[in-house]
């Protein structure tokens, strides 16, 4: 009877950041996972590829971390096109892997399934198939229907914010997941959970029916750590704080005055030696307000 | 509260006319005209009508009002939805979506319905106007039972003869079996809907027509900012206006901070 | 504003029954929708073509429905291989669509969305190909590799048991839904679910992260609608009542002595006008001493 | 409590000597030897393990005694999991099967440990025994790292040349890249134990090879049960018997109404 010891996979922010290296292939899960973004970003891994959308994308794009995006939206109800995103793409320092939810669905299926494809008939007649060279138009064997083969989606790491685990890497999310966490999570070979809060594993298993990931393999405890995007039953959306990054960061972009975004990322990211020295600077009186109620 | 209504207000009740109860209405963000327009039609005729947003379905009929979120992301605004089956198996049960109708803007909008969310320019991999990409509309387009194309502007630099690139498929290059050759299943987009008009499709080439044109706008007007040639009937009418009834649950019941009277 | 009230899902037994016509495909849920079964039995609906495991399915087949199945497993703890199953398969009277989880998932998940086959893996090497026609050996399109080709399937009607509705459709399982339950939802173009209990559309929603279904075609209010089997939170299975059955098929079955499968299904299940009258048979002491804890 | 193991018994303690700590574990219904091999484990060298029983996830290694459940459907067995998630995703993350470890039964196994559960008999429309059909076999067998073949009866009608229909392919027509030339990517079948012996495969052939006899059992025997030419090592031992320890915790901890003892 020896290594009588479950295995913690609580780790500290650094750790578990420390996994994600320049060139891998991540995916950031909803609501965002903006406390180990924001250790990318300040750590300065580049050349990801990246699986995401929206303002999180922008924001590690704007860092200097991404060499290649798989998405199906970079807007936001704030903004028709994120504006490092855009400038990016239009000068063709980003490439864009062009798909849509379903077609994106369907790759991460094919990965966490094992199989090499998957078809899927969103997209058939559209200019998806003649932009994205990955995507191959096919005949089904069965009945000849013009359908899409999808490349199964591989991801090295999927990061992901949730509102509890205990300390085993079993996940809980409040209200449910993002709709696309799943997904990502099964495409991926490992998963790092940012959370709320670590409950015991007796809390846990008092609802197996909301465990939403049972072996992540890292859990990171970072209150607060989707601001300023929200985390459902905790906290809402800041949206002073989302209009500051896309004014300074379309400004930057259309200044074509770059520095501006770099004061930016100082300011909002860089100088934070930790999550804990950013939740000091944002204040405690702002996080209260923003409580979700 | 008899002023007259805008012309998103007036939009927003052309669409929710148009929505049958029993409807499972989807809506993305960013397109309050249809935001508003799902829920004034749930409380006006729709108490079978299931509204789809965040991945969340709801049906609040028994409720008072039905105000928009604060903002696009609120993820309070579907706390008490009936189910969040939408989010983990969002196309799992394509199967059902002939009772589904969904709504889509564009980048550009060509004669036959055919959308562009990808971008404008000759050269994919370098596009002169990067656009926010397709988000869901292919799959939803695809399969939906019908679906509406709402746009904010109605000028000829949206409303093109060819779009760069395609999104989502409306009637393709033309014709009733446009779809059914494609083998994309789905009824197609039934009207597209803009601040000078509304225009559906015609029956045999499902090419896009003038159905009415708002009060105040001229024929030559919508003709001038329209980039191809447009079917035009013999009569014109104006587009119905709101009723007083209408106006009033718009703005005392949904639209309560005047997104689309003032926005 | 006229038809201003929001229609009921909710249907007596006989209502929702009537929907299953002799010769349709239908499909069976777990824990199983045994109330609705009785009246299929009861009623005498034949040719069905049945996807279902276990005791089940068999006890439709001695009650001489079904046509045709589409299993992956048609044994039980109790028992090897069901008696039903076993000897109507090998006179030939019974066909069976040979497949098993993988692949019965996947044909089932083709039809949900909206596509004609699915690829998958397993089965690869096997003789499921070779004794079923439907399952086509293909090359995946992209790199090669051999896999199965599997059919969409798609249901008439799935028969589902679960623990709350409200009255609008919107169904609640407790502690989750049987692995199968949702991939028979999502293919069918209709399901009936029996619930132990009607509640109010406040309870739903005051967690719709439980919702499992969103618009059941019916639901029919069954107390004790699974038994002999359990329903997760409420009751366990019957076990003696499992036994007599498995003990008074076999036998029939095995003796040539078929009358004595119509004694039983009389006893149990044909004399029966309704579910309420079964329970009743059953017997208050006896519910009660199933009671899950 | 120092009477001798059962076979059983036996089978169920070298089965969970093979079980590393860490192990994703998924066993069936109706088989009760890896059912009490796994919880041994778990309680003697796994807390890291993970129980997978109908589809619940379970680790319970801080528990004092983990009991096989009162009947196979027991519904109370898997409330105190810590996760329901293998039921509506069963195979949509097989990327992780790598770690996880199955157990399987079989009507006929060949000496290449391919295994079938579908029946016996020339015409598969008329089967002369239908079996239960091939449950998840197929493909659990086709992605786990590894699997166990565990055998209630060792005989030659049991262990046959060729399976009249094959539900999991094992080595298939054998070789070590056997599973490979398929495109079968999982770690393949281990061991098959049965009442007399534990067997393996051979590392070139990979066709089934004498392990050890269990205590009592003769060479002969084991030769005349098994319906092809067994591999047979020049020294062959005798299986270790369970210890002190594992037979106390086996009947005191887990096997409490004692199926494996007097079953």
């Amino acid at each position: 009877m020896l290594n009588q010891v479950r295995r913690s996979a609580v780790l500290p922010e650094e750790k578990a950041g420390q996994w994600v290296k320049s060139g891998m292939t991540i995916a950031i899960g909803e609501p965002a996972p903006m406390g180990l973004l924001r250790w990318i970003i300040r750590n300065k891994i580049t050349d990801l590829t990246v699986i995401g959308s929206g303002l999180a994308l922008d924001y590690l794009i704007a860092g200097g971390c991404v060499r290649k995006v798989i998405t199906y939206y970079a807007g936001s109800p704030d903004i028709a096109v994120m504006p490092a995103f855009r400038s990016e793409a239009e000068n063709g320092t980003l490439e864009v892997w062009e798909c849509e939810e379903g077609i994106l669905t369907s790759g991460l299926e094919a990965a966490g399934k094992g199989l090499p494809f998957m078809p899927w008939r969103g997209g058939v007649g559209t200019s998806l198939p003649d932009i994205n060279a990955d995507l191959k138009v096919i005949r089904d064997p069965i009945g000849g229907e013009v359908l899409i083969a999808v490349p199964a989606i591989n991801i090295d790491i999927t990061l992901l914010h949730a509102s509890i685990s205990d300390s085993y890497g079993n996940v809980q999310h409040c209200r449910g997941t993002g709709w696309l966490d799943m997904f990502l999570y099964r495409a991926a070979d490992r998963v790092i959970v940012q959370v709320e809060k670590i409950v015991s594993n007796e809390e846990i298993r008092s609802k197996p029916w909301e465990t939403t990931i049972s072996n992540a393999d890292a859990t990171v405890l970072m209150p607060y750590g989707a601001h300023p995007f929200y985390s459902r039953g905790y906290y809402i959306q800041d949206q002073g704080h989302i209009h500051d990054y896309l004014e300074a960061i379309t400004t930057a972009y259309s200044d074509g005055n770059i520095d501006k975004k770099d004061d930016y990322l100082e300011k909002h990211c860089n100088q934070f030696q930790s999550h804990a020295e950013y939740l000091d600077a944002i204040g405690t009186g702002h996080l209260i307000s923003l409580s979700e109620y | 509260m008899s002023s007259t209504a805008t012309i998103k207000e007036l939009m927003a009740v052309v669409l929710s006319r148009e929505l049958e109860d029993g409807d499972h209405l989807q809506v993305g963000v960013a397109l309050p005209v249809p935001e508003v327009a799902v829920r004034l039609a749930h409380i006006m005729h729709g108490p079978n009508m299931q509204l789809i947003f965040l991945g969340a379905r709801m049906n609040v009929h028994h409720l008072e009002s039905i105000p928009l979120p604060a903002f696009g992301w609120d993820s309070r605004s579907v706390r008490w939805a009936e189910s969040y089956s939408d989010r983990g198996h969002r196309f799992d049960h394509v199967k059902a979506w002939h009772k589904r109708v969904f709504f889509v803007g564009g980048l550009q909008v060509d004669k036959f319905g055919n959308i562009n969310l990808i971008g404008i320019g000759s050269d994919s991999k370098k596009l002169k106007f990067r656009g926010p990409a397709s988000v869901g509309t292919p799959t939803l387009t695809t399969h939906v039972g019908r679906y509406y194309i709402v746009l904010n502007n109605h000028s000829s630099r949206v409303l093109v003869p060819k779009c760069d690139y395609v999104s989502a498929v409306g009637w393709h290059e033309g014709g009733a079996d446009a779809r059914k050759k494609l083998g994309i299943p789905g009824g197609g987009p039934k009207l597209c809907v803009t601040p000078l008009c509304v225009m559906d499709f015609t029956e045999v080439e499902k090419r896009m027509r003038l159905v009415s044109l708002h009060p105040g706008v001229t024929l030559d007007e919508v003709k001038a900012n329209t980039g191809f040639e447009l079917e035009i009937p013999d009569i014109i009418p104006i587009t119905v206006v709101p009723t007083e009834d209408e106006l009033t649950i718009l703005r005392s019941r949904v639209d309560l901070n005047g997104l689309l009277r003032f926005g």
